[in-house]
């Protein structure tokens, strides 16, 4: 059991599975009784979602819907129940399912199976979503995971059998880098760096890693190649809560740098509200590359596409985290009018660590002014 | 344009002047040809039209008259009549004798129309016999043979050998055949192709002679040359064969002359139909229903839709001495009350002479006759086949779960009654993964070709199946399992061509068309919708047996329960739902 | 069939049985329909076809003829011939009269028609004068008037007053009208929308009087009636103006007449034309050629495709005493030598009088015609644009880089000889990125409607024009920057339909005008290629001032050298390259 | 520099440095005498290819093209030139450049810059095949990486800047793993390991992770996440080959995983020829999923696809391995009649450790029955 490395309160392994117990001994007590036991979830869609700026993230605004145990909901029913029995039994026996391998084992369920696995990820989210916990607490994993981690950084983890406890230095890796598991719950953390700097793409991270920026600017380098996985945001999560730590953002100068990697990261995703307390990074901060660096720094563009001028577009008119900052739309208008994207490795042009010894040290010398 | 261009031209434009040398008079026109060709010709600007020049200048009187080649009165000369004969051999494709193929169906259906026509007139239930023999690859010869009235001797020659020559064109009711062209045309057709001219036995009765004629057309005066007459030994009391050997092809499978057949038998159920393709089984279509449909009646036009020139010719005409008897004679559905009404809104005395009103007077009556509220036309000019028959056929002929069909009230274009009916088919054999199969009659006559241009598939296509749940993509029929025969009776059919392939865009039609495909629609979106939910019902009661074992399962490993008790909550829990389910039915 | 099905349509029959009461001979048939109703009727099967019964069983006498309804005597009284007019009545859009927008572009074109091939038989530059104007919502007053050679004033009334009349159906010529038809059915068409007759002013020549006529069409007797004719006062020397009122729709755009007139103007270069559209500016198109074309000459039939039927007519009426002279006399192109070829080949004897040939002489006669090498026919019945004019046109309507024209040589089908030409204008302002325009014209006639049905579009389509260096998608017109006009000249053009709106797909047609289209498209694509290899070479050029320069760079930074040895490089190969480029070209 | 850990034959840096000026010192030559230099490069292109048996990969059969500078290839000469003189100042600077940042490095080439990065990889793949180097060695880096290692492995690398030594031993992630970088010439490795097991999904890889199957097995275990990278299939050779390591393939039974995944892994792409002398790994054996084993251990399968029966027929017509080997053609037929594919987490329908406990272990007892 790993209870040395998780708090003991909501989410540990042992209040998880009291609170399973509790709730299937009302509906075991409800169908003895002769009554038809029902479970109550909070809505999981848009009409449900609100951006709080106080809490930083999409939250839902407390509408729920109640299932009762029918003829027509039977079959869910039994899902439900039998997916909550595969998590307890995950629990206990301190093992994981990927969503995959619950989808298969699903099919030992006879006409309870799932034919595909949306129908399993589905009850997955419902049994997420009644116990307010999030998937890694209940026993199961995304199967995407990803994220690379560099710096000034020691992992605490434990070896699975002998419970040994394990250190893993992240400065340690040379040209290589600690990869991020699937589910980071019981990883516990020891730094003295200053901050998070969350890197789009691979290529920009190996850079700075390469040549050790994370020495000189005595930070924590990941590498989110792309919209980061869950894991990768709770890791971030986890880390700059516990640590204290300000996270500052480095992705590409277009829409989908800005309103999807950035976005998620910080606010979480409007139709899995739900999780947003767990996965979103609230202190995540801006650092580029913005509009205005393109024409700072005249960096070489490329027109924007027009899928790129429809999603500004829809954060402009439809975003509650872009309309309730006023410097986010003007960004986001400036780039539109602009017409022109640019990406963070546009920096080679001049030379190929321009990036990493000119631009960031001149913009970290003033993190005041990244966009919020 | 480029040096290779220029010189390709310039090389024949050489070719043609040479040409030009030989003749006599070419030397004038060549040498203004020679001129026209060095000297850049000022033109109509395009950037900048020139303003039109103030008042009138006069036309121009051209320089170059001496040169003309013919006067009035040498033109005049040439000025002749022509024959509509000679018209439709120059313009056959205008009657559906575009190619060989479909020659072969064109014959044969204007010759089915005739047999069919003629038994309803006579009040007789048809039996048709339609022989098709092949005489050489691609000649054939047909024959269509009815138990109808006959044809009396002298009357034979013009109705076979003289177009535009028949009893209904100035006829309003619903028949198949309208305008006195078809079959003489089919003849014309096989004379023109084979040189063979059209073979008529007719009887009109037990006690009358059978005659047997051949007969072509005179097509330079559009008039029947006899080439025989003579009295016939015929084993039939009464009726006529009409036998044609025509250049032609025969095809199986759609649009074919078989294809044909069927519909027609499926569209007439009172008909009992023997046919013997070339060179295959002969098949028979026993009648389905034995009695006649009601008989069509003649009617008057009826005035909504008729023209301003039309109304004025009939004032004209009339043999009526007031304005109101005039529109009371010579319209249906004009009565005292709207002459009454439709007079005084004129401005109009209802008995003045016809002849009298001026043509602001009649547009002023025309105007308010469109606009007046009036009855319907009677509806005994029209003989729809009825939804009991439709359904009826469509059951016999498709294997389907369901069957539905909507006659719809008679309604009116342009004056002339029509009624729209459809039958559908739903289910079954019917395969679901393709278009859906559109049978497209009018007055019982199946429609094979132009479907693409016809009303009725604008009709279909323009009614959103996706709320009847059925799918369908943008500008194609919907797809499932599911067969439309769409019937248009009218005392005149408007086709767009005289070869009788496609129904014209009349918003009146395609209204009536879509109010009986929307109310068939309904009815089929709510059958499929029902039949959904008694399978829904079946599932979930199955759900029971199913599903709840799994819930004792699982609260056995959660809570870590003795099987005895998983027993009990699979018991109890089955008693508590099939309890609210009994309340719930 | 569902419950729900059956439900609706019981209370439907219910509704009619009860209409039905109403009527006195209802009780009968009443009682005859409930029993077929409820008693199943045995039908035809569909799995298994009953076997054709062994002999040819009697055709069934219906047990039902004392329902008889009328005899063969009785239905002989309605006999009737059906005039012309009449026919067209009813089926006016058969003549291009389908609706108002339509109806008003017909009317103007059969006038144009009318006053080009009249100048042009009499060999008059045609000057012309389009008027329409607006008199109500939807009516319009069309004027046309000419400077050709008038109408002689006992030729007017039926050239205007009667269908099926003219000088043009029997002479095998290029001209534009072919029926007499046209503009005797757009006055029919006034007169039935607006209650006018047709104006018709007309004056011989300067000596002559001028003539104002009123006519209408007798449609039952197909007969002009007159309901003025008179002296005039007439400024103009000669000529003639036709005026018609009628129901109409007047837009611009696509279709429209504006753009009839256009194409019109560009299709006769030798003609100049006035147009005054309704409440706005006057067009005026100037002559862009002072030359009348070529006159068309009339010739006989040319054997090929003329059909057995016709060829047994001809024999029998020909004033020729042999088969040699027949053959020579009443054919184009048949010399002495194919008339002994022929003869012998069809076993038959040159000097045989014609009306003794049997039937099948003359079927081996008319089967040796279609193989037998013969001239193509006389191409001086046709009167085409030309090469030169067509460019000279394209060339002033379009900003094109590049214009090309082909005349074929004149072909032939079904005996009757045809010329296609082709003009192609590419580049410049037209629209890259569009699919191309595509002009069809007929006898120098614009044809704007069913482009989708045409033999020109099918041809266009059949052709790959990606090997032509254009694009294409399957089933659509090419991409790119390119029109096509395209003209076919026949002394007899084959529409689809009296409306003269597509040429109906003759093989032979299609043959000549993928001929002339491929042809243009071979030199356009070697235009375009050559294009392509100047603006390369200019590229190439620039080549070396650009990139030799990075050479000495990327030498100078891998191997360290000094900035003047860089300069060394870069100079010696520009002298190096610039060598092996002169010794290329 | 690294010469410590690169061996200093063919590809190590002075050798590369050495192959690039004697052959631009060749150019200079011909240019200053007057006559019009060229460049031979080995035709890419499949009529170029055959698959060697003996060596295990695809090879060029030795077709060359040569490129004489003329008018017409002034443009390319000059590209190929100056990205040659970019990646000989990498190499003397130890640095390198993703293919993404040289494009941006053309950016300064005036008229001569690339237009879009298909221009400059054409360039490099160019510059690989004249000089017979892989990329990495020319200081370039593909821009993908990704790619695992958990198990009885310590990767030899070095701090950039101090050179100081770095051992990273991959038993001492916890439930992380080391991530590859994308260039790994450069690394040493020690092991006692008795092979590498290369893993197609990353659910799997940490499911044999977290209950470290590698320390009962004695093995590496190398997640791929799909088609291997180039940097993961490097690894997986220099490992093998350094170490004399068998190298087992588990992945899903379809023709994706066997004929994309593991076909790559083993002999290279056709495409690519040039390069699969250093990319593809010939000691590579198929444990599994076999079409066998879906049938011996009953597996739950999914239909194929359209496409993947396309691309099971196109490997037994057309694809060179397939056909040499006589039991995959076998193998192949047999998926297709079956018409069903599985994949390597439908073990987890018996239970979630079947594949580990019981699969994977009668498996491994018998490595001389995988497939070739």
């Amino acid at each position: 059991m790993k209870e040395g490395v998780l708090s003991k309160g909501v989410g540990s392994q042992a209040s998880v599975v009291r609170q399973i117990t509790s709730s299937v001994s009302e509906i075991h007590k409800k169908i003895v009784g002769g009554r038809k036991p029902s479970m109550r979830f909070p809505l999981r869609s848009l009409s449900n979602v609100r951006y709080s700026p106080k809490k930083g993230h999409f939250e839902m605004v407390g509408k729920t819907k109640e299932r009762t145990l029918t003829v027509s909901t039977v079959k869910t029913f039994a899902q439900t129940l039998r997916m909550v029995a595969l998590s307890k039994e995950l629990i206990e026996t301190d093992d994981f399912a990927t969503k995959r391998d619950a989808y298969y084992q699903t099919k030992n369920w006879d006409e309870a199976r799932c034919d595909d696995q949306v129908e399993s990820d589905t009850i997955m989210d419902d049994i997420e979503s009644f116990y307010g916990l999030n998937k890694e607490q209940l026993g199961f994993r995304p199967d995407e995971h990803g994220g690379l981690v560099a710096g000034r950084l020691i992992v605490l983890d434990q070896e699975q059998g002998t419970g040994r406890s394990l250190e893993v230095d992240c400065t340690r890796f040379g040209s290589g880098a600690y990869g991020i598991p699937s589910a980071v719950e019981h990883l516990g953390f020891k730094t003295r760096a200053k901050f998070i700097l969350a890197i789009e793409t691979g290529g920009m991270f190996e850079r700075l890693n390469y040549h050790r920026f994370w020495d000189g600017a005595d930070c924590i380098l990941v590498s989110m190649a792309g919209v980061p996985t869950r894991a990768v945001r709770r890791f971030i999560r986890r880390l700059a809560d516990e640590k204290k730590l300000p996270v500052y953002v480095f992705v590409d100068c277009d829409p989908y740098g800005i309103g999807n990697i950035y976005r998620t990261l910080k606010v979480g995703s409007g139709n899995n509200a739900h999780l947003n307390a767990f996965f979103c990074v609230p202190q995540a901060r801006f650092l580029g590359v913005t509009p205005q660096d393109i024409i700072d720094y005249k960096l070489p563009t490329h027109p924007l596409k027009d899928v790129d001028i429809k999603r500004a577009k829809d954060a402009l008119k439809n975003d509650p985290f872009f309309r309730h900052h006023k410097e986010w739309t003007r960004s986001l208008e400036q780039l539109l009018k602009m017409g022109v994207r640019a990406e963070q490795q546009a920096f080679a042009k001049f030379n190929l660590n321009y990036a990493m010894n000119s631009y960031l040290p001149a913009k970290l010398a003033h993190p005041e002014k990244f966009l919020p | 344009m480029t040096r290779k261009g220029t010189k390709v031209a310039r090389h024949k434009a050489g070719d043609r002047a040479a040409d030009r040398r030989k003749s006599k008079s070419a030397r004038a026109q060549l040498e203004l040809f020679t001129a026209a060709k060095s000297e850049p010709v000022k033109t109509h600007e395009k950037a900048s039209p020139a303003p039109p020049p103030a008042g009138r200048p006069p036309v121009n009187q051209s320089p170059l008259t001496a040169t003309r080649r013919a006067t009035a009165e040498v033109l005049a000369q040439k000025q002749r009549e022509i024959s509509v004969s000679e018209f439709f051999v120059k313009n056959r494709h205008l009657l559906g004798f575009d190619n060989p193929q479909k020659a072969l169906l064109t014959a044969v259906r204007e010759c089915v129309d005739n047999s069919l026509d003629a038994c309803s007139d006579a009040g007789i239930l048809p039996s048709l016999r339609i022989e098709i023999v092949q005489r050489a690859e691609n000649r054939f010869r047909i024959s269509v043979e009815d138990n109808g009235p006959g044809i009396v001797r002298g009357q034979i020659p013009k109705i076979f050998g003289k177009l535009l020559y028949g009893s209904k064109f100035h006829t309003l009711k619903q028949q198949r055949g309208q305008q006195g062209i078809g079959v003489s045309a089919a003849g014309m057709y096989g004379q023109l192709t084979t040189g063979k001219p059209v073979t008529i036995l007719s009887r009109t009765g037990p006690n009358a002679a059978a005659h047997h004629f051949d007969v072509t057309v005179d097509t330079k005066k559009n008039q029947p040359l006899v080439l025989r007459d003579e009295k016939a030994d015929w084993d039939v009391k009464h009726g006529t064969r009409v036998t044609i050997e025509l250049e032609a092809i025969y095809k199986r499978g759609r649009r074919s002359v078989d294809d044909y057949i069927e519909q027609t038998a499926l569209a007439n159920p009172h008909a009992e139909i023997h046919y013997a393709p070339p060179n295959q089984e002969a098949l028979h279509y026993p009648r389905a229903v034995s009695v006649l449909p009601q008989e069509p009646k003649e009617i008057k036009p009826h005035p909504y839709g008729v023209e301003l020139g039309m109304l004025m010719r009939l004032l004209q005409d009339t043999p009526a001495r007031t304005v109101a008897a005039a529109l009371k004679n010579d319209f249906s559905r004009v009565s005292d009350k709207v002459v009454a009404e439709v007079t005084k809104s004129a401005l109009i005395k209802p008995n003045a002479r016809p002849r009298d009103l001026t043509p602001s007077d009649v547009e002023r009556l025309h105007a308010v006759l469109q606009n007046v509220k009036l009855m319907s036309p009677a509806t005994n000019c029209l003989s729809p086949i009825g939804e009991e028959s439709i359904r009826a056929g469509l059951s016999k002929r498709f294997v389907a779960d369901y069957v539905d069909a909507v006659t719809r009230p008679p309604s009116v274009y342009r004056g002339n009654p029509f009624q729209v009916e459809i039958g559908l088919a739903y289910g079954g054999d019917i395969p679901a993964d393709e278009l859906i199969d559109l049978y497209r009659l009018a007055n019982r006559v199946p429609l094979q070709y132009q479907s693409s241009a016809c009303a009725i598939t604008k009709a279909v296509l323009s009614v959103d199946w996706r709320a009847y749940a059925m799918s369908m993509s943008k500008g194609a029929l919907p797809t499932g399992p599911m067969i439309l025969m769409i019937h248009i009776a009218s005392v005149w059919v408007p086709f767009t061509s005289e070869s009788k392939e496609a129904i014209a865009h009349y918003p009146e039609i395609i209204r009536e068309l879509r109010l009986a495909l929307m109310e068939l629609g309904r009815r089929l979106a709510s059958h499929i919708r029902h039949r959904r939910r008694v399978a829904d019902e079946a599932k979930k009661k199955s759900y029971i047996d199913k599903f709840i074992p799994h819930i004792g399962i699982a609260l056995r490993q959660i809570l870590a329960l003795a099987e005895r008790e998983e027993k009990r909550i699979v018991t109890t829990l089955r008693q508590t739902l099939e309890r609210s389910r009994e309340r719930m039915v």
